[in-house]
């Protein structure tokens, strides 16, 4: 299992029956596969469908049916579509049960930073920001480190995307908890030890005596 | 019954330096054909109000590339990196903005609000130099209507009166755009007779398009 | 002809070839029965139809399809359903031609009362409000005096229904254009004279060299 | 699938006191079984936001006549000459608001909006102890956003996923206020299995409401 495939896992255990789930474009777009079974997930895409299903098969696509990264997607039976007014209502509005997105920098006091490296890439905002100011749970999946460097840091260098404390960080680490008290840690990944992952943390961590190890879910 | 235009015509219309609406979310629901005959007419200096560039060789993307974009209004450019080396070379000025904040100012630009209250922004480089409101002790940013000379949508059905239908995820800001601009411009994939399309099925009432591309061939 | 018919057929003379309408509850809704031949004029009703038609014969009434007085209509094709905040974005956001409406005072500056009359009519603004703040032009369609007293004011003693300016005032004796400099008589009803309508007229009126007589359009 | 309810569960779910939403336009639209439900129950104190309070024996209108609201926040109590009285006795509260301020203070409690800027109602009674904003060198009232503890809506075709439709003019309110409240509770004329609907058709998805009535036999 690569990290980007065990970060989706975890991330998916985070799903709860009957709701309604936005997933950011790339690593979080992964946890769509893992849905636990029995479980009743409504995906919601940002550019307007509520209940999209996986890529029909080649030939079977519909150009008027795409993820906000534009990839083609199918419908579930029940699906609904809308426009971009609505689709952010609903994602403003607190309709959106739960966010998993991609990051940057999350700091030590739980904010978010994943859109923009001033002076060097400037993708921009897209839905990101009033995904984390709407959601009811923003969960953040990333690598813990980019070219060596931590992501978990104490405070934010880059621009943050919104006010908000995020709900979680899933690593290919560990699992955090920004709290109002701190950056707690959850869980190890397999084979990953507490010191291993203090070590890998530019922020300061709140260690609990017991620290279990990810839960990733039965196997496909 | 109403008179449609071609593309070429289409695009004479709009002038040098025109603010226009492009519905479509990288370039799904975008109106490739009005798209391609402003490239085919060489314009310059527009303003664009997208959700995004599109790709290179795609919808706004073709704009882009061709130099007809001074400016640019959009939540992001990530799928597009002609967008952003034009943007860091100074050549296309880029303004973002968070896409929910977009749709809500295109939508108060055309139902006559002075603006949008949104939390979302607070905090963050969007929130510079705007004014904050309270509204019973939560603040809010206030974000500016938006609108423009033209709005370019695409739509999935039009009838000989104009109304406008959508199909699915190319729906997205075709209908708050066809309310935003002083002059409205439509293509569809279809163009059926006056009243095929049931009155819950309209999504933009016919009066609000100027104008509606002639049926492909 | 009675009078209520007249101010109909006289307002139906400001309707315009391929325009959108909203006409007010009452005496307004008449205007529909005069739009002169030839003319393509859609109208829409608050409650969010826009191409409604005339009232279906008797047992074809759709209990779905109604005006904004709960009264049976029918539907043109082209018709176009919408909710009540795509109603109001039409109506607010300048995308309508022109409204009629009924007043129950109009004073010198154009300022229009029509919602209530304080501790003995409290009906209440419904749409009224929007209509005159947002409609491109407003037109009032009423009685001249009511209890034989002069609606047209020199200001309004009746709390005021927008700040707009009305542009054109249609009633039994006269049709009176709310100018910057004030109120114009443009027109007499037939076999009204200026004098007549001047004695009829709390407010000062602007009285040109020539007033004609009101056009009221062919038959049905 | 979802287990759909009866009316008198609905209606035992909204305790005296509470707030609604509820749909309908002179009671076209309005969820008359629900409405009745909470008659029978003789429910008490209730806070109505509607467009208007219909007509005695109508829709909203057996709510007034039977005693059960304490204040209502409408646009117009023109249709209902019982609730102009019980207002005059004192027996109803009534908060009149602009029809399309209305809609939209119910679309931003909705859709997570800290306000609506309107320039509807400047200068009149409605503008008295509001806010007065200027954006653009324009002034509009600041209107604040609504919600309810429990929105009642009137569907034409229901499905077991709870998606819902309306039809023409019976569509008025309901598509916002299912956005605007805690509790969502539909009626439909129709109940459809799941996929019937198309996407586009869907005005309600059903992941917004959390109780459908059982259909009528």
């Amino acid at each position: 299992m690569d990290a980007k495939e065990m970060i989706a896992r975890r991330a998916a255990q985070e799903l709860r029956d009957r709701t309604l789930v936005n997933l950011g474009i790339g690593l979080p777009t992964l946890v769509a596969r893992f849905v636990p079974p029995g479980l009743h997930v409504a995906f919601q895409s940002e550019n307007g469908i509520l209940g999209f299903g996986a890529r029909p098969p080649e030939g079977m696509e519909d150009p008027n049916l795409t993820d906000a990264g534009g990839g083609f997607i199918g419908a579930e039976p029940g699906a609904a579509s809308f426009d971009s007014a609505m689709s952010f209502a609903l994602i403003r509005g607190g309709h959106l049960d739960m966010t998993v997105l991609g990051g940057l920098q999350v700091d030590a006091a739980g904010r978010l930073a994943n859109w923009m490296v001033p002076g060097q890439l400037v993708p921009g905002m897209g839905g990101a920001m009033d995904l984390v100011t709407g959601a009811r749970r923003v969960i953040i999946a990333m690598q813990h480190a980019a070219r060596g460097e931590s992501k978990i840091v104490p405070r934010l260098s880059l621009p943050p995307t919104a006010e908000r404390r995020v709900d979680l960080v899933i690593t290919d680490l560990a699992v955090i908890e920004p709290t109002p008290d701190g950056l707690l840690l959850r869980e190890c990944a397999p084979g990953i030890s507490v010191a291993e992952i203090v070590a890998a943390t530019a922020a300061p961590l709140i260690i609990p005596d017991v620290v279990p190890d990810m839960p990733l879910g039965g196997g496909r | 019954m109403r008179k449609s235009i071609s593309a070429a015509e289409a695009a004479a219309m709009i002038p040098d330096g025109a603010r226009l609406m492009i519905a479509g979310f990288v370039a799904v629901g975008s109106p490739e054909r009005i798209i391609d005959a402003l490239v085919a007419r060489s314009a310059r200096g527009l303003t664009v109000i997208a959700n995004d560039t599109a790709r290179p060789g795609l919808g706004i993307g073709k704009l882009i590339e061709a130099g007809c974009v001074a400016r640019a209004i959009v939540s992001h450019i990530g799928t597009n990196p002609v967008t952003q080396r034009k943007m860091l070379a100074g050549e296309v000025e880029v303004e973002l903005v968070p896409q929910g904040t977009l749709a809500e100012r295109v939508r108060a630009g055309g139902a006559g609000l002075g603006g949008v209250l949104t939390p979302t922004g607070l905090g963050t480089l969007v929130a510079e130099g705007k004014q904050v409101i309270e509204v019973e002790g939560r603040p809010y940013l206030l974000e500016a209507p938006l609108r423009a000379d033209f709005a370019l949508l695409h739509a999935q059905e039009a009838d000989h009166e104009f109304n406008l239908t959508y199909r699915l995820t190319a729906t997205n800001f075709n209908p708050i755009m066809a309310l935003a601009a002083d002059c409205v411009i439509a293509e569809a994939m279809e163009t059926v007779p006056v009243g095929v399309i049931p009155p819950d099925a309209v999504r933009t009432p016919g009066l609000l398009v100027d104008h509606l591309l002639e049926r492909m061939h």
